[in-house]
C-alpha cells in the first residue's frame, strides 16, 4: 500500500516536505493569524495553528522513532511492571487450575483504550492457551464482541492450541453499565476466576467488579486511563497500572516489538512539554504572557 | 486484499476526521455529522451480533442444563418480553406497545429496570467502606499518603469535619487544587500522548491486530 | 398512589431488597434479580437502538430519497456476515471504518484537551514571596515529577528516581482525594434509595389499615 | 487479645455493611437536622435568586441523568421552588435526553405548593435538544430558533413567558443544574464568556472542586457542590427537604467509615499483619 507512510518511506518525503511548507507559510503569514468572527467559509481554522504544529511535530517523533526501531537501531526501554503483573496473575491461574477472566472495560472498540485493552486480550490469550483453563471475556458493546473473538482466536492458534478456542467464552452481556457488572459479578462468584484482568475504560462499575474479584480471592491486575477510576484500581486490586502505562503495555504485548518506537516518541513529546511548561511558567512569572497565550485553544 | 481494504478504509476515515478539526467550514462540517451518525446506524447492526451471542451462550446453558440454567430461561424470556412489548406489539398495533411513558415498555422500564440499575449502583456505598476498611492501613509510606489524604478529605466534605476543625473545608479544597490536580494534569497528558501514538498506529497500518488473523 | 401503582413499586421494591441480599452472600433471589436486569437491559437497548438509531438515521432517510444512507446501511450489513464462518471477513471493512473514524477524532480532542489545554492551564506564575507564587510553583515541580513517573526510555534511579518517587507520592495523594471526595456521592445514592424504600413502606401500611 | 485483635483486623465485610446500612437508614427515619454553616458559593446562588425582581425571567437548563439524580434532584426541587416563590418566571430546558423527564418531575412535585401557577405563564419546558455547546451558542443568537416548539408541541411565539425572550440578553439570570458533560464548565465558557449572562450552578460533589475556580473569577454567581450544598440551600430557603436530611446520614455515615479505618488500623498495629496487598508499580 502505497498510502502507508512507514511501509514505502521515501515515498512519503514529498508529501512531509508540503507539510513542513504548509505550517511555515500559515505561522508566517500574518492574515491567518488575524481570528476572524465568521469562520463558516473558510477553510482552514486560524486558531488552531498551534494544533496542527503540535500534532506534525508528534506525529513525526513518533514515525520517526518507530523508522528507527525497524531500522534495527536498539532503544532503551524500561522493564514495564504491569507486564510481570499480568504474567504473575495468569501464571498463578494455571498452577491453580482456575480461570482467567478479562474485562475490557465499558466502551465500544472505537475508543482507544479498547483498542489497547484488545491489543493485551490476545496476548493473554496466548498465554492461557497452553493450560486447559477457561478465559472469559464478558464484553458491554456488541460491536467490541467480533474484534474480542478474533483476538482470542489468534492467541490460541499462535500458541498452537487452535483446538483449545471455545467461542461461548466471550460473551456479551449487556449495553447497561450495571447490568453489565452484575453480569460479571455473576461470572466471579460462580465460576471463580484465579486471575481478574481488568483492562480498558471503567466507569462507576470499577469498585463493584474490584470489590467482589477480592472477595472471591482472585488476583487481580487493572489499568485504565480514566482518572476519576483509578483510586479504586489502586485500592481494590493488588496491582494497577496507571494510565500511559495501559497504552505502553499494549505497546509491549503488540505482535512487533519494534512499535514500542512509538513509546519513545511519546517520551520525547513529554521532555518537550517539559520545557515548554518550565520556560512558560518563567516567562509569565515576569509578566511575558504572549508565549502562553500562543498555547491557547478556542 | 482482505487487509488491505479495511486497512485503507480505516487510514481514510481517520485521517478525514484530523482534517475536519481543522475546517471550520459549514458544508464540510455538515458532511462529517453525516459520517458520524453512520457510525451510530452501523453499531445499531452490530446489536443483533450482540444479542445473537448473547441467546446463543444462555441457550446452550439451558440446552446442556449447565448450572443455574433456569436463571438463563428468566433472562432470555425478559428479553424476548421486552422486544415483543417493544417491536412486536408496535407494528401489530396492540395496546401499549412501543417504548415511551404510558406503555408496557415504559412500566418494565421505570419499575424494574431503573430500580434495579439504581440499587446495582448505590451497593457502591457499602463496598467503598470495605474498600476503605481494608486497604487503609499504614503500611508502607504510600499507603499512609493514600488513607491519610482519604480520610483528610472524607471528613473536610461533612458538616462534622467542620465544627472539628474551621478550616478543614479550605484545606480540603487546598488538597484538590494542588496535589490532586498536579496528579490529575500529568496522568491526563501522559494517557493522551499514549492514547495518541496508539490510535496513530492503528490509522497507519502499523498496529493492526484487532482485524485479526487471516 | 392507587392500587396499580402500589403493585408496581411493590415489584420495584422487592426487586431492590433482592439485590441487597447480595451483601450477605450470593442467593438464589440475586441471582434472579442479577439474570432478569441483565435480559431487561439488553433488550431495552436493543428497543432504544432500534426506535433512536436503526428507524430515524437510516429508514426514514432512505424513505425520504437520501440514497446515501445506503452506505451505513451496507457497512452494517456486513457486519452480518459474522455468522458465516467462510465470509467471516467481510466484517473487517466495517471495523476499519468505525476504529478508523474513532481515532480520528480522538487524535486532535485528545491533545487539544488533555495535553495543549493543560499545559496552558499550568503555565502560572511562580514565585518565592507570596503564598499562591509558592503554591503554583509546587503544583508545576509535582506535575513535573508525576510526569517523571511516566518516562520509560530511562531507569528510574538517582535524581530521576527520586523525582519519579516524588510524583508517585503526589498521584498517590491524588488518588486518596478521589476517594475520599466519592464517599458522599455514593452514601446520597444509598440515602435515595432508603427514602425510596421508606415512602413505598409507609404507603403500603397506609394503604392497608 | 490478640485472638480478638486478629480477628478486628479481618473482620468480615458484612458488619461493616451492617453499619453502614444503618448509619444511612436511622438518620433518614428519624432525622434530627444537625446544625452546620452555610458556605460562600451556595450564598452566592441564593442572593442572585433573592435580588432579582418578582417577574424576572430565569433559564434552568436541567442536564442531569437517573445515575446523578440522588444528588441533583432535592437541588433541582429546591431551585423551582425559590423561583416560583420569589414570583420568578422559569423557562426550563435540557441538553440531556434523560433530564427532560426529571425535571418535569420535579416541577409536578414543586407545583403541588403553587397550584395557582400556570404553564406557559408561569413556567415553561423547551425540552430536550440534541447538539451540546452548539445549542448554546446558537442559543445566544436566537433562542426561538434554536427551540421553535416547547416540550408540548406548542409553538414558542404562541407561548406568553416567551414573548420578548431573543437571546440571553432577554433572561435575567441562567441556572444550571450539571450532572456531567455538557454542564457548568461548557455554560461557563460558551456562554458566560461570550454574553456576560449571569450564571448560577447546581453541580454533583465529584465535580465541585472543578467549578471553584469560576467562582474566584466571578463567572459563576454561585455554587451547590453535592448533597451539601443542596442541604444548605434548603437551610437558607427554610425548608427543610431530602438533602437536609441526606446530611445527617452523611455525617453518620462518613464517622463510621472513618472509625472502622481507625480500628482496623489499630489491630493492624496490634497484630502486625505481614499481609500485602497494596502496591504500585516501579
Amino acid at each position: 500500500m502505497i498510502i502507508f507512510p512507514c511501509s514505502k518511506a521515501p515515498r512519503y518525503r514529498p508529501f512531509l516536505r508540503v507539510v513542513f511548507l504548509l505550517i511555515c507559510i500559515l505561522l508566517i503569514d500574518p492574515s491567518w493569524s488575524l481570528a476572524q468572527e465568521d469562520l463558516t467559509e473558510s477553510w482552514f481554522n486560524p486558531n488552531r495553528v498551534n494544533m496542527l504544529v503540535f500534532l506534525v511535530f508528534f506525529f513525526g517523533v513518533i514515525i520517526y522513532f518507530i523508522r528507527r526501531a525497524k531500522k534495527g537501531k536498539s532503544l532503551f526501554i524500561r522493564r514495564i511492571a504491569g507486564l510481570d503483573a499480568i504474567e504473575e496473575a495468569v501464571g498463578r491461574a494455571t498452577e491453580m487450575g482456575r480461570p482467567v477472566l478479562f474485562v475490557p472495560g465499558i466502551e465500544d472498540v472505537n475508543q482507544i483504550q479498547t483498542v489497547a485493552a484488545m491489543i493485551i486480550l490476545g496476548n493473554v490469550a496466548k498465554m492461557v492457551a497452553g493450560y486447559d483453563i477457561p478465559l472469559f471475556v464478558p464484553i458491554c458493546r456488541p460491536f467490541v464482541v467480533p474484534v474480542a473473538e478474533e483476538r482470542v482466536k489468534e492467541g490460541y492458534a499462535s500458541a498452537g492450541r487452535p483446538d483449545a478456542y471455545n467461542r461461548d467464552n466471550v460473551r456479551y452481556i449487556s449495553d447497561e453499565q450495571f447490568a453489565y457488572a452484575a453480569g460479571v459479578q455473576g461470572i466471579m462468584l460462580r465460576d471463580k476466576p484465579m486471575a481478574n484482568l481488568l483492562f480498558g475504560s471503567f466507569f462507576a462499575e470499577s469498585l463493584m467488579l474490584a470489590e467482589t474479584g477480592f472477595l472471591t480471592g482472585a488476583i487481580q491486575v487493572a489499568g485504565t486511563a480514566n482518572i476519576h477510576q483509578l483510586p479504586f484500581f489502586v485500592v481494590a486490586c493488588d496491582y494497577t497500572i496507571i494510565g500511559e502505562e495501559l497504552f505502553a503495555t499494549s505497546a509491549y504485548l503488540s505482535k512487533e516489538p519494534k512499535l514500542l518506537g512509538s513509546l519513545k516518541g511519546s517520551d520525547l513529546a513529554k521532555a518537550v512539554i517539559m520545557g515548554i511548561l518550565a520556560l512558560g511558567a518563567i516567562l509569565v512569572s515576569f509578566g511575558v504572557i504572549e508565549f502562553k497565550n500562543w498555547f491557547f485553544i478556542q | 486484499m482482505r487487509r488491505e481494504i479495511p486497512i485503507a478504509i480505516c487510514f481514510l476515515f481517520g485521517i478525514s476526521f484530523i482534517l475536519e478539526y481543522f475546517i471550520p467550514h459549514e458544508g464540510v462540517l455538515s458532511i462529517f455529522e453525516t459520517i458520524r451518525q453512520w457510525a451510530i446506524i452501523v453499531i445499531a447492526f452490530a446489536y443483533v451480533l450482540g444479542i445473537a451471542n448473547l441467546l446463543r451462550i444462555n441457550y446452550h446453558v439451558v440446552q446442556r442444563k449447565q448450572r443455574d440454567w433456569p436463571y438463563k430461561i428468566i433472562l432470555m424470556a425478559s428479553l424476548f418480553f421486552m422486544i415483543t412489548v417493544g417491536i412486536v406489539f408496535d407494528i401489530l398495533g396492540v395496546g401499549l406497545g412501543g417504548i415511551g411513558e404510558g406503555t408496557i415498555f415504559g412500566w418494565v422500564y421505570y419499575h424494574a429496570q431503573y430500580p434495579l440499575q439504581s440499587t446495582m449502583f448505590a451497593l457502591l456505598a457499602f463496598f467503598i467502606a470495605s474498600a476503605a476498611f481494608r486497604a487503609f492501613r499504614i503500611r508502607t509510606f504510600q499507603a499512609s499518603l493514600l488513607a491519610v489524604t482519604a480520610l483528610f478529605v472524607m471528613i473536610g466534605r461533612v458538616p462534622v469535619g467542620e465544627s472539628l476543625w474551621a478550616g478543614f473545608p479550605d484545606f480540603t479544597e487546598w488538597i484538590m487544587n494542588v496535589p490532586q490536580l498536579a496528579g490529575k494534569r500529568a496522568i491526563m497528558i501522559g494517557a493522551a500522548l499514549g492514547a495518541i501514538s496508539t490510535a496513530l498506529k492503528v490509522l497507519t497500518g502499523l498496529e493492526r491486530t484487532y482485524l485479526g488473523g487471516e | 398512589m392507587g392500587t396499580a401503582e402500589l403493585i408496581w413499586n411493590g415489584v420495584a421494591a422487592f426487586l431492590v431488597l433482592c439485590i441487597y441480599s447480595f451483601l450477605y452472600k450470593d442467593n438464589p433471589f440475586y441471582k434472579f434479580a442479577e439474570h432478569l436486569v441483565v435480559g431487561v437491559s439488553a433488550g431495552y437497548f436493543a428497543m432504544i437502538l432500534y426506535y433512536n438509531a436503526f428507524l430515524p438515521k437510516l429508514i426514514h432517510p432512505l424513505l425520504a430519497g437520501q440514497w446515501w444512507y445506503i452506505i451505513p446501511g451496507i457497512l452494517g450489513l456486513l457486519m452480518w456476515a459474522r455468522f458465516s464462518r467462510k465470509y467471516q471477513w467481510l466484517s473487517r471493512p466495517t471495523l476499519g471504518f468505525v476504529i478508523g473514524s474513532g481515532a480520528g477524532v480522538a487524535i486532535p480532542l485528545y491533545l487539544q484537551n488533555y495535553v495543549i489545554r493543560q499545559v496552558h492551564a499550568t503555565m502560572l506564575p511562580v514565585g518565592f514571596t507570596s503564598w499562591p507564587l509558592i503554591t503554583n510553583l509546587l503544583i508545576i515541580i509535582m506535575v513535573f515529577c508525576s510526569l517523571t513517573y511516566f518516562y520509560f526510555s530511562k531507569q528510574h534511579k538517582g535524581a530521576f528516581g527520586a523525582a519519579a518517587t516524588f510524583g508517585i507520592w503526589t498521584l498517590m495523594i491524588g488518588f486518596g482525594a478521589g476517594f475520599g471526595m466519592t464517599v458522599m456521592g455514593r452514601v446520597a445514592l444509598l440515602a435515595e434509595r432508603v427514602v425510596f424504600l421508606r415512602d413505598y413502606f409507609a404507603e403500603l401500611l397506609s394503604a392497608l389499615f | 487479645m490478640r485472638k480478638f485483635l486478629e480477628k478486628l483486623e479481618r473482620l468480615d465485610r458484612r458488619v461493616i455493611f451492617i453499619f453502614i446500612g444503618f448509619s444511612i437508614a436511622l438518620p433518614l427515619l428519624f432525622p434530627v437536622y444537625t446544625d452546620f454553616s452555610v458556605t460562600a458559593p451556595v450564598e452566592g446562588f441564593y442572593n442572585a435568586i433573592e435580588e432579582l425582581p418578582p417577574g424576572s425571567k430565569v433559564l434552568v437548563s436541567c442536564d442531569y441523568d437517573p445515575g446523578s439524580m440522588p444528588e441533583l434532584f432535592p437541588m433541582n426541587i429546591a431551585v423551582f421552588h425559590h423561583l416560583l416563590s420569589r414570583g420568578h418566571k422559569v423557562i426550563m430546558m435540557q441538553l440531556w435526553a434523560t433530564g427532560t423527564l426529571l425535571a418535569e418531575r420535579a416541577m409536578t412535585e414543586v407545583l403541588e405548593d403553587f397550584p395557582e401557577k400556570i404553564y406557559g405563564e408561569d413556567w415553561v419546558n423547551l425540552g430536550f435538544k440534541e447538539g451540546r455547546e452548539v445549542v448554546m451558542v446558537s442559543m445566544g443568537t436566537n433562542i426561538p430558533k434554536t427551540f421553535p416548539t416547547d416540550s408540548r408541541g406548542t409553538k414558542v411565539e404562541e407561548i406568553p413567558i416567551m414573548q420578548g425572550v431573543t437571546n440571553f440578553d432577554d433572561v435575567a439570570l441562567l441556572m444550571n443544574v450539571s450532572g456531567g458533560l455538557p454542564g457548568t464548565k461548557e455554560w461557563v465558557l460558551q456562554v458566560q464568556s461570550r454574553y456576560g449572562v449571569k450564571l448560577g450552578s447546581g453541580c454533583t460533589a465529584v465535580s465541585a472542586p472543578e467549578f471553584y475556580p469560576y467562582i474566584q473569577s466571578g463567572q459563576l454567581v454561585g455554587l451547590l457542590g453535592g448533597m451539601k450544598g443542596a442541604a444548605e440551600y434548603e437551610k437558607l430557603l427554610g425548608r427543610p427537604g431530602t438533602a437536609q436530611r441526606g446530611m445527617d446520614a452523611q455525617s453518620v455515615s462518613h464517622i463510621v467509615v472513618f472509625l472502622f479505618i481507625f480500628i482496623g488500623n489499630v489491630a493492624y498495629f496490634a497484630v502486625k499483619g505481614k499481609k500485602k496487598r497494596l502496591q504500585v508499580s516501579r
